[in-house]
């Protein structure tokens, strides 16, 4: 299985032996990760696995507590979410974290606006916001700047995955993109995440809904119980395997570095 | 082509949807744009008109009760006598915006103040350094307050609260033995109680209206660049005539003589202009810089802004800096009006400042309100005690209206609110 | 943090150590600048050089943190109590020390209940005030009962505006003056420039006098006068360094000076030969018999500020700055 | 059985979970609980650990300062010294909860005071019928904050801001310009200034461990009862024998003759045992009522409760009430200790209430905390004054040290709760 | 298609001509629905079709502007959530609305509290809390008494899930409860849809994923912008006609009362 993965070329970001703790709670016990460039790795779990708090870590938004994080194979030290940045991941969260005062387009371009002479250059934003969402297939938004506060469920996420692939990243992290959108939008964000691998990015995708992650990528890591249990190619295993990784069913074997 | 910086993954034409069909809300003739303001008002998205209302109702309320309220001189009254509380309350918007709050704004302008005329008075320093001191005292409050919210982490009432007795304490000690110290620099003096040439007055206008129209004409050029609609121009030509009219008959009333006694007393107040000047610059970071939109975004939702790699801590820290430098301002503006410092100064004025920035449409919990809304707050509230200072009523009775129209004048605001489709929470 | 130095002569109450220290409780430090700065200083002096320990607080406009004072002062044990009535809050706490055999003096402002009676007379304060208007009417040969006078009180909640209001009343009702307007009084300068400012518009901008019951809002009145370019009489307590500047000026007619020494003095012999055990006496009473010492407030007028400069309460320094140096030369005060 | 009202579409049968999976967090023997606890803590919760640390901390301080700091006599001046302030903070909670403020709370108590004190000294109203309608004045009082705050939708600072200004001039005319009344009722002067006999105090401490053992021992029954998992009995034990053994020390000392002149002075003051069951009163309601779950529940996320069915404008409306009706007994509380109503009372220490309660650990925010925090909190704002009070400092300095020490201690909560792995938002 | 449904006897609730619009947006456009006792009836649509806003107007939360609402055949009036609880409704939101600063069983039982002689009783609140949730498959919660804001997004949701079945209801609505559930969970929700019909409750879904649609719903309902464009019986009809309603490739046909 290694094998194959060395084909991939290095990781671009590999965690090793991650731990993270709430206080009492213990939530990831030592966990591995890495994701290639071009590639889409998913990460999957059952509820509360604490596939959001890996990568919350990974997005400097939760530092880890222990354990090694490395981009393009340097140790790097994620510590606030600029540090990720700074780096390139670009990450849509599992509750969207979006500012309810703010419109469409002033969240998109939150801590990346676009300016001339130091002051904002609204058209210009306006205009990528909306390409970037009208390549999403939405289709109920009348105007880019609606408040966000005023949009619905899968209108919210798109605009949070708009927001993560509106700059050019070199790792995106999606943690259940695709929960609340309709049957177009879904195709069209498992497309965006294709198109994104040809580019080169790596994609790390968290989903309960097995067939889209079949449907994409190239790796399945499992979780289950803050520990990686599985880290499997998408093509060499099937769905009722990885069910049993989420659910505890089978257990791991050797191959779960 | 300017689009490369979009991430190529987005790729336009792989979708069938019409190019326009998600706008801006700019698109539309004057009749569209006309009907979408109306909309966004019934939707409850009021701003500062309710503010604007309870203000004209006052003044009409007013002008039956006085036969002095509308007379050039009053007019000329209320700007100068509202002067300091419009500075304090759009100094307390940049910490309002985040949900924070400085109980010590206030002892901050009174401590500043007591140490300028001090220095000035006791110690012969030259008034320009002194002032420069005072800023600098009021810059270093500002960080000592961001630092104990922003890097600490102690709620900013309590922080503030502390630092409203301690600041009186300072005041005390600075003003010592004097007790109570005139204000003698003719500068100082002049911010409140002396105007501009009539011929100024008019030549700000032009400025204002100048401003106005290049910054309008600059952000259309820009969009059309973009590709993106613009409003039309028709409301452009609207603006600059509504401030021409409004901004017009100001100057004209302010140039009249207004003077009661010996001499002639004409022009617009000094002090006018530089309010305007600050209110439009803090109006610029506040609506088109990085800085300006990070505090919105805080005040939003905080967590959400630091994911987007905002500087939340420096962002808050800073918010407490702006507060207190304003502050110093409007201390200024106090002296000048007041014409001495006295240990107690700064002391009472503070809950005046937020309840202006409230009443104007600023929320308490952050993340809405214009430096405007606080403007036109104050106002309303200078306009209660112009309007009473002209009836001669005793204390207590005073106290009485000034609170009844206070929270008449916010129930204005709820209740258009509320008519406006706003708060589902009244169950 | 206790000493024990004097005489240690026994009172009626308190114990051993105890009563060698006297307990003062200052009312606030807002309404005038002249408890922390002057009272402070020379009642310390003056018990310290008679060889007794003094104790001596600020309860800073609180009625609360005055009760508090008062039992932490009395929980170390005083000989004598001095008090400075704030709003009240005094009685309960003579009670209080009588209770435990405390003679108290009350200071400045009148309490029930107490052993002594120390003070300027405050609604002579007023009189003196209400005199300075109509003098100053006079000079300017205005007649009262048709001048325009406006009336700038003090905070109404506050007891001691009420006296000074009543003794200034008192004259110029006798002098056939009646208020053309009368603002809510405040102890707040830039309240007090806006009430005056909104008088002064309802009025037409006439005014002939303006009786003001201290410096602080003097000091706001006279900037709205000087912006309407209007000289008329002003008046005022405490001989503060603005106050006198003012005066020196001509902006106010004078200000009533109240020679703090000279009642801390009379305190400070009071409360000493209390500490001393003897009972002293005193020439005056109250009408409820209370012993009183009374102390004469003196009306300053451009003259006599050079009497509260030699009198070292007034530094000629902070005072000759300015427009007001060549005044300064003109009344003789270096 | 009583499981009848579960839906049954609840199966539990289908499942293959063990029963036990999910716990309460009561299981475990003696030691996991303790383990918990500092978990518990660990994790940030930290209730009012900080404040009462900071209360150790000035305690030990100041008994460095002063020789008279730790004696009876100035243990008992503490207690009756902060009564006031416990009452007034304890007050707040109920509308801090849900994130509202009341501005108006010391006036309130002010007002409804020299109401009360005019009734009995001036119309010669029996003592108890004139409280009567003191108490009714401040249900009242917060019967028309709630309208405005709840009903109307106004922000609850500009109504009880105008409120604060409207009831200073009520009180005015009350009591009339430099007016003074004198408290003259034994009654009411023996709250604060009477002590309990040395016998009653023991009596007092007994009823308190019987209550505390008869509800841990119902609660028990009943969890039993309901077959779910009790905390060890040892716990139990643990919390009656510190009860014991801090309240047996407390009242040992308040039992010594604490006298220093004339007379025997000893026993519990009798505002002691008030507060005591106004705090257990509330607190039960708080903790184990619909009323109380719903204020927090409003507080965390009014949306969510209303969707809960839960009638928010009803318990907004009542808690402003419950503010204001115990912002009277603190209003007698401290008339009981100064002796006297005059025109100001009650101006100054509403910014100390909030405070107090918030250096407790009650959030500005809503949805957390509760009555015992404030009512440390407002001890350890009390034991600033009581210390500095031996201390002998002029005003100024004594200024300056009390919002030092203020910001001092809540930088002591801060810090605890950021080393507990608190706020993120520090970046 | 109407005939069939006549077999299902009267509806429980009916929905006539509802219309609600925010300012100058107009959501719903004249809308009908009906629910039947015993029978799951899905409601699709687009992201922003208005499916949310549907059904906060049957909850209560936002009344509609206009339309007739009836209950067992009676107008009712629905202005507030007590009004829809009165009656019997239990709604799980898709913004879930707990309140982060209580615990599970506090927010469980928020509004129907069990007491005894006016104070709680905690113990059997906790006991039917932690039932209900083990009924639902909830794996990783330690107790009950965890507060809901250090709850992973899937058990947030099962927490709202669970709040809304605790009592014996008579119309169950779930808007999009599955969206950030496990496979497991996802599996336990959908056989609880299926117990909730077979004892007579009313059961509305709002789903994206039509497979799990198809599992469980008796009727389809569609919503397009605003308007109910098909009302169909779910073993009459394919996934492709349903995904041509919601997208709009399909236009309604007679059917659409
Ligand atoms: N702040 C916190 N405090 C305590 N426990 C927490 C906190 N955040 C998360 N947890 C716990 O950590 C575990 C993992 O949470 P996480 O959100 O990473 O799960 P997840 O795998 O993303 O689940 P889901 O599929 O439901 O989103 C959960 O059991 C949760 O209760
Ligand atoms: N408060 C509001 N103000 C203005 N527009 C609103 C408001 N709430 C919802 N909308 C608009 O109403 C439309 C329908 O929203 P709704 O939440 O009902 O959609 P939905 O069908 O539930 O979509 P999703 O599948 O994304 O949850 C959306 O276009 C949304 O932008
Ligand atoms: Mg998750
Ligand atoms: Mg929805």
């Amino acid at each position: 299985m290694d094998a194959s993965r060395d084909g991939a070329g290095t990781p671009i970001i590999e965690l090793e032996g991650v731990v993270k703790s709430f206080g009492p709670v213990s939530v990831l016990k030592g966990v591995d990760l890495k994701a290639y460039p071009g590639k889409v790795t998913a990460l999957v779990g059952d509820n509360g696995a604490g596939k959001s708090t890996l990568i919350k870590g990974l997005a400097g938004v939760q530092p880890y507590d222990d354990g090694v994080v490395r981009f393009d194979g340097e140790p790097v030290n994620l510590h606030t979410p600029r540090d990720a940045s700074r780096l390139g991941i670009e990450v849509v969260y599992q509750d969207l974290a979006l500012c309810d005062n703010l419109d469409i387009v002033q969240n998109m371009f939150l801590g990346r606006e676009e300016t001339e002479f130091g002051t904002f250059d609204e058209g210009r934003m306006e205009r990528d916001a909306s390409d970037t969402l009208r390549s999403l297939s939405v289709r109920t938004v009348k105007s880019v700047r609606q408040k966000v506060s005023s949009l619905s469920g899968g209108q919210r996420q798109t605009v949070a995955i708009a927001r993560a692939v509106l700059k050019k990243a070199r790792l995106v992290i999606l943690d259940e993109p695709t929960a609340a959108l309709g049957v177009a939008q879904t195709e069209q964000v498992l497309h965006l995440v294709q198109r994104l691998a040809e580019q080169g990015v790596a994609v790390i995708i968290i989903s309960h809904n097995l067939a889209d992650v079949f449907e994409v990528a190239d790796y399945i890591s499992v979780l289950y119980l803050g520990q990686m249990v599985a880290s499997l190619d998408a093509d060499q295993t099937t769905r009722d395997d990885v069910v049993g990784y989420i659910t505890g069913a089978k257990t791991p074997q050797g191959a779960s570095a | 082509m300017s689009t490369q910086k979009t991430s190529p993954a987005v790729d336009p034409s792989v979708t069938t949807i019409p190019a326009d069909l998600i706008g801006s809300g700019q698109e539309g003739s004057l009749g569209d744009q006309v009907r979408a303001y109306f909309q966004r008002l019934r939707s409850g998205d009021m701003g500062a008109l309710p503010a604007v209302g309870g203000f004209v109702v006052l003044t009409i309320l007013f002008s039956f009760l006085s036969p002095f309220f509308l007379t050039e001189r009053n007019f000329a009254n209320l700007l100068t006598q509202a002067a300091t509380l419009v500075m304090l309350g759009m100094a307390l918007v940049f910490v309002l915006l985040l949900g924070e709050i400085d109980l010590s704004a206030g002892v901050t302008s009174g401590m500043t103040m007591a140490l300028f005329i001090v220095l000035v008075n006791v110690n012969g320093v030259p008034w320009i350094l002194a002032l420069l001191v005072a800023f600098a005292v009021g810059i270093l409050t500002g960080t000592f307050i961001g630092f104990f919210v922003a890097r600490v982490g102690i709620p900013s009432f309590v922080v503030t609260l502390g630092l409203f007795l301690g600041y009186q304490g300072i005041t005390l000690w600075i003003i010592g033995a004097g007790g109570l110290y005139r204000v003698q620099i003719p500068e100082i003096t002049a911010i409140q109680n002396s105007n501009m040439p009539v011929w100024a007055g008019w030549a700000m206008l032009g400025v204002i209206l100048a401003v106005s129209a290049a910054t309008s004409f600059w952000d259309r050029a820009r969009r059309r660049r973009a590709g993106v609609a613009n409003r039309t121009i028709a409301l452009v030509w609207i603006k600059l005539g509504v401030i021409a009219v409004v901004g017009g008959a100001a100057i004209a009333i302010l140039s009249r003589n207004r003077g009661q006694s010996v001499g002639v007393v004409e022009g617009v107040p000094i002090v006018v202009p530089i309010v305007l000047v600050i209110l439009w610059i803090g109006t610029f970071v506040l609506d088109r810089t990085k800085y300006g939109r990070y505090l919105y975004a805080i005040g939003g939702n905080a967590e959400a802004a630091r994911r987007s790699g905002v500087k939340v801590m420096l962002i808050r820290w800073t918010a407490f800096i702006c507060c207190s430098t304003l502050a110093v301002v409007s201390g200024l503006f106090s002296i000048s009006k007041v014409g001495s410092v006295d240990a107690a100064a700064g002391r009472e004025i503070v809950l005046s400042g937020v309840a202006a920035a409230v009443v104007g449409g600023v929320s308490l919990f952050g993340g809405r309100g214009r430096l405007l809304h606080a403007a036109i707050g104050a106002l309303v509230i200078a306009v209660i005690t112009n309007g009473l200072g002209l009836l001669n009523l005793p204390a207590g009775v005073n106290l009485v209206v000034t609170g009844s129209v206070l929270i008449l004048a916010a129930t204005v605001d709820a209740i258009s609110r509320v008519r406006a489709g706003g708060s589902v929470l009244r169950t | 943090a206790c000493s024990s130095g004097g005489s240690g002569g026994e009172t009626d109450g308190g114990g051993g150590e105890a009563a060698t220290r006297a307990c003062v409780i200052l009312p606030d430090a807002a309404s005038s600048p002249r408890w922390e700065n002057f009272d402070r200083k020379y009642l310390e002096e003056g018990l310290d050089a008679a060889g007794f320990e003094s104790d001596i607080q600020n309860a800073q406009g609180d009625v609360n943190k005055y009760a508090t004072i008062a039992d932490q002062q009395l929980s170390q044990g005083c000989g004598v109590m001095l008090l400075v009535d704030y709003n009240g809050a005094g009685a309960a706490v003579a009670e209080k020390a009588k209770a435990e055999g405390i003679p108290v003096i009350a200071y400045d402002r009148p309490i029930e209940g107490v052993d002594y009676y120390v003070s300027f007379d405050n609604v002579e304060v007023g009189r003196l005030e209400g005199q300075s208007i109509v003098d100053g009417l006079a000079t300017a040969g205005k007649d009262p009962a048709s001048a325009v006078v406006v009336y700038m009180g003090g905070d109404p909640s506050d007891g001691n505006a009420k006296m000074f209001h009543d003794g200034a009343v008192e004259v110029m009702e006798a002098a056939g003056i009646s208020p053309a307007a009368e603002p809510p009084g405040v102890w707040d300068g830039e309240k007090s420039a806006t009430n005056f400012e909104q008088a002064l518009t309802s009025l037409g901008g006439k005014v002939d006098a303006v009786w003001v019951a201290n410096d602080t809002n003097a000091a706001g009145v006279i900037t709205i006068l000087d912006k309407n370019g209007l000289v008329v009489p002003v008046s005022g307590q405490d001989a503060s360094i603005a106050g006198l500047q003012n005066v020196l000026l001509g902006k106010q007619t004078a200000t009533v000076y109240k020679p703090v020494k000279l009642e801390a003095d009379a305190a400070v012999e009071l409360a000493v030969a209390l500490l001393e055990g003897e009972s002293p006496t005193a020439d005056q009473e109250l009408e409820d018999g209370t012993p009183y010492v009374a102390v004469t407030p003196q009306l300053v007028g451009p003259e006599q500020v050079v009497d509260v400069v030699d009198a070292g309460d007034a530094d000629p320094a902070e005072l000759c700055q300015g427009e007001v140096q060549a005044k300064c030369g003109e009344y003789g005060i270096q």
